[in-house]
């Protein structure tokens, strides 16, 4: 029998399996697929302070191997999502991590604060790395002082444990690893989106209305595997890999680099039952390299 | 309910310039899909799905018709499938087309501009059955794009434009909205600006329109095909509020 | 008639297409395939001071539409390759540009006044970008200030004009890339790769004996669309594209976005003749788009 | 000289378990290889080539044999390939094994271990043709594996041996060495360890060995696939200057 579960600050996961934010919306809509209590755990989609509309469109655009997506945080507001989308997760018994966006780290704490008010919400992944919005997001993510700063006062708030999720995009992303981590977060969440853009050339001009667009999909899990691996050197606190994760393998790939647990994305888009059908097979694909479970696999290519 | 099926292309032929008709089998989408659904489907090699109309269904042979047109990569190799091999496609999607609320010798009129023609023509064969009197207005680049035109002179009056005049009168679809006798109200589906064009030109009529937009999931969840409207909301997602929507309700 | 011309300092190019550094050795190797003559330019293999054995091996990975290369800048040193390569890339009569690179700022000053013995020497790529040595390379090329004060000294001995190649590893492009124009850069090359590393499931190791590699491909031509269209509207200096073409339209993309002239490197491997058969189908892709001239294309996302 | 060829599949077949065989029609690479050399093939949707070596040429029929293993994804996919269908492969690329100072009666060993196996046996028939005696080693993982036994046999004396004895002998082609007659020299490919252990054992006899490294353009240009030598230049490339050296040039 290999043993899937995992322990993390907030998060008892029977497997490492979870959809990443902002590609599994809220739940509702691959519910009609299969039963998400399936799931070690789902990452809901951004929450920010008040509704957002998000960019104009067109939002996403596709890339060899990837595809680069600028939907700008589109989001009902923190109130409406603990009132009608967290009672609709609640009901599949699994650990529901709330993904908190903001343009001010005033607005991360006026979402924190009303997440607080939910009893269902497990743990807190603190997307300061979303480069699809004017102000806000990102630049959080860009520079250790701003994120260390975010993260303190996040922490200091909330009644949860608190991921924070990172940005590829720095020169640096150990210093920022072991800024957050000094800063008090519980664990990591890597990586979001690689900045990139396409032009289209029968109009001329980029394809995104936003222009640049966040690259996702297996064209960045070598980017996201190095990330990992460096920062798994430096720090201690737990980290939730995601970036290309499209088979059973990749999982394993993650795990080795570094990884307590994954996160899945674009690769809903492609199959909606991928979550689903990598939960079945990874437990032979750990067979298949002789573990015994998914915590023995964590770090292995550190040995 | 979406389900994730595998469609075993039973033939592809080329039926305009850079336009092609393939049949599809397919039993539980063939029984359930409605005018204005459509299918996305999975072409090997890309990270996302391509959104395809459904232009028609028989229910007997459990045949699913689309008719596309060749834009990029993806429609390009969908042209290269050969009878036999399979496609996988989730559907099918979205809300079709309302026409419960139509009653016998109702008259509409039905709009459609390109590669939006597809699913006014499965529309169209419904309304028919259902009594409907039905005026089409059809809008192509130049003559070597037009198709399906016996198959609308069958199922009602078919006024055909074609950007260049090549064929059939010369301009928009709109210049010939003056053409048509009279009628209760109007479907339309084709580029946006033809869609803006028509909507203004119609803001006295009822009608329904079915929008376009680049696609991730196609099923509601990833946000990237959103439509303002004018509800408390503020917007619509495409691929699963729509692609049909109220004219009056969108902001476009 | 189309004119594929461009003029760029020390450069007149006959066409804006040539190898990129480390992907075309020496052009010994692809001159059997076809005549070099035909090439924009000919960017040689990276120069150091004296010769270099590189990484031990596995050197390269293949990754979705992308592979990772860890070569360690191999090469014979400097001195013989203006004495054994120079001359016989001077035959076919294109520019050629020397890709320099170094541990130290001292070697960088070396190896440029070695280049400036030779008289056929059109260019220099200052290489600050190489993610794949122990010390020396990538560190100029993540911090403005030493990318501008190495830029600043090789700008001061060397004969030719001085593109520098810069790593899209980092967190603002735009900042780096105004620093080295300030520094007197005569152009920009950019990208060179981006740090990725691949884990091979049955040795549970990273692939490459060097743990990461460099990540290039058609993978990575969002992230550098997006660089050289951010940096365009920033500098004056013109910009040498590269990252991931494949086509005379990858080619298009790359000049609205705003690059003068394209290198290709990973292709070639898929394809020895792809740099002769793009400057062969250029005319008609700007001709499909309604362009007369290269030059006319540049930045042409941008208006 | 290396060209960019059209393969044309002639056949694929099973002929150990995860062993495949593959007949390819070109006049070019079926005339002008010669053993030791191999192709660069391309196989859609992969960034990089696949080196695979040349295991026989008929000059009469234009036909070029492989044999491979599948490892990943790229061979998988090469042993799903229908006669008719095409490869696109760079070749004969790099040099083979030097025969031309052998006499007829002069006698060598060859030494081969699994996927390794393929070159050895095109030495082999050229060997035959200039009357050298042969006799051979051949290493496999076990008894499903093992392939061209009968082939080998027809050739010259063939000692084989498995790594868990379930065919053959059991244990590492070194430890046959001993029951092998005198012979002047050895030609040796497989995986590296095997390598290792067989240039140590046979340090005082000639030998020439075929290496394998992972690539990038296959054509010596980008420096992928170096070994190191003990000449003054301290490196070769494989694919260039190999993938056969001799055993005392390089360091292993
Ligand atoms: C609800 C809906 C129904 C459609 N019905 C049909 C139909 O019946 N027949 C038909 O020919 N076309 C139809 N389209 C358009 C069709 O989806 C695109 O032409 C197709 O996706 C182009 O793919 P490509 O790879 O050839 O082009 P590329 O430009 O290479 O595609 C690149 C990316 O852009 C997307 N894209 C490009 N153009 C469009 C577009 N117009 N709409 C949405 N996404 C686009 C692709 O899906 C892909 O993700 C429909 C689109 C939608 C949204
Ligand atoms: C000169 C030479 C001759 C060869 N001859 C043969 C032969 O005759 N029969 C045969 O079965 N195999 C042969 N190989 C090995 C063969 O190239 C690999 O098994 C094959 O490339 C694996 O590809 P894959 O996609 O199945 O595996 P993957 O592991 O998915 O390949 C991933 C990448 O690693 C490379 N790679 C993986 N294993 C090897 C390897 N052992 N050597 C070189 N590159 C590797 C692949 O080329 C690809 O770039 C030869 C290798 C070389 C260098
Ligand atoms: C359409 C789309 C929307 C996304 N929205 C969010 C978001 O709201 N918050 C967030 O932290 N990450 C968001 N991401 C990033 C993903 O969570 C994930 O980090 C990234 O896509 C890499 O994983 P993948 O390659 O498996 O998609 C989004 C990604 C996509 C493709
Ligand atoms: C095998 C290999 C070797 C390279 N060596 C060098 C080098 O020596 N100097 C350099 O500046 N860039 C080097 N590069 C980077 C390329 O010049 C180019 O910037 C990068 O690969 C992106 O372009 P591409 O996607 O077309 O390959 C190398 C790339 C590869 C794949
Ligand atoms: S395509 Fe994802 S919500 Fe419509
Ligand atoms: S593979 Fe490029 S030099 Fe050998």
């Amino acid at each position: 029998m290999i043993d899937l579960s995992v322990n993390l600050p907030g998060l008892k996961l029977k497997n490492p399996i979870m959809p990443a934010s902002g590609c599994f919306g809220f739940g509702r809509e691959y519910s009609q697929f299969y039963d998400l209590s399936k799931l070690g755990a789902v990452i809901m989609k951004a929450a920010t302070g008040s509704k957002r509309f998000g960019n104009e469109t067109p939002r996403v655009a596709e890339t060899a191997s990837g595809m680069l997506n600028a939907i700008g945080l589109q989001n009902p507001g923190v109130e409406k999502i603990v009132e009608k989308e967290v009672p609709f997760l609640k009901q599949y018994h699994i650990p529901i991590i709330a993904n908190v966006a903001g343009s001010t780290i005033e607005e991360y704490e006026q979402v924190v604060t009303t997440l607080n008010h939910s009893q269902d919400i497990a743990a807190i992944e603190l997307n300061i790395s979303c480069p699809n919005v004017k102000e806000g997001g990102v630049q959080f993510g860009l520079d250790p002082a701003m994120a260390s700063k975010v993260t303190e006062r996040v922490k200091k708030l909330s009644n949860v444990p608190v991921y924070v999720k990172m940005s590829p995009n720095v020169s640096n992303i150990t210093e920022m690893a072991v800024a957050i981590e000094a800063a008090g977060a519980d664990g990591l969440s890597m990586i979001n989106t690689l900045t990139g853009m396409q032009i289209h050339l029968p109009s001329k001009k980029p394809i995104l209305s936003n222009k640049t667009g966040g690259l996702s999909g297996p064209a960045i899990k070598p980017v996201a595997i190095r990330m990992i691996y460096e920062v798994k050197k430096h720090v201690t606190i737990p980290i939730i890999g995601m970036g290309g994760i499209q088979t059973a393998e990749d999982v394993l790939e993650f795990l080795l680099a570094g990884a307590d647990a994954v996160a899945i994305g674009t690769a809903n888009f492609q199959n909606p039952f991928v979550c689903s059908e990598i939960i079945d097979e990874l437990p032979n694909i750990l067979n298949k390299y002789q573990f015994t479970s998914v915590q023995e696999a964590t770090g292995g290519a550190h040995q | 309910m979406i389900k994730k099926e595998i469609l075993k292309v039973m033939s592809v032929k080329e039926i305009a310039t850079d336009s092609y008709e393939m049949s599809l089998e397919n039993e539980y989408i063939s029984t359930h899909a409605v005018p204005g659904q459509f299918l996305h489907l999975s072409i090997p090699g890309h990270t996302l799905r391509r959104p395809i109309s459904i232009a028609s269904c028989n229910q007997m042979d459990k045949v699913v018709k689309v008719l596309f047109k060749t834009i990029g990569t993806g429609t390009k190799e969908l042209s290269g499938y050969q009878s036999g091999e399979q496609l996988d496609g989730l559907g099918p999607i979205g809300h079709g087309f309302p026409i419960e609320d139509l009653k016998p010798n109702d008259s509409v009129l039905l709009i459609g501009g390109g590669i939006g023609i597809p699913p006014i023509y499965f529309l169209a064969t419904a309304l028919k059955e259902r009594g409907i009197k039905l005026q089409f207005i059809l809008g192509f680049q130049s003559k070597d794009f037009v198709f399906y035109e016996k198959e609308f002179n069958m199922l009602g009056e078919t006024y055909i434009v074609t950007n260049d005049g090549s064929y059939g009168h010369r301009g928009l679809v709109t210049d010939l909205i003056p053409n048509v006798s009279s009628f209760d109200r109007y479907y339309a589906c084709g580029p946006l600006p033809m869609l803006k064009a028509v909507k203004k030109t119609l803001a006295h009529k009822k009608g329904y329109i079915s929008f376009e937009e680049r696609m991730g999931c196609g099923v509601g969840a990833c946000f990237a095909c959103v439509l303002k409207t004018n509800d408390g909301i503020g917007y619509k997602k495409i691929c699963q509020d729509g692609p049909v929507f109220a004219a009056d309700e969108v902001i476009i």
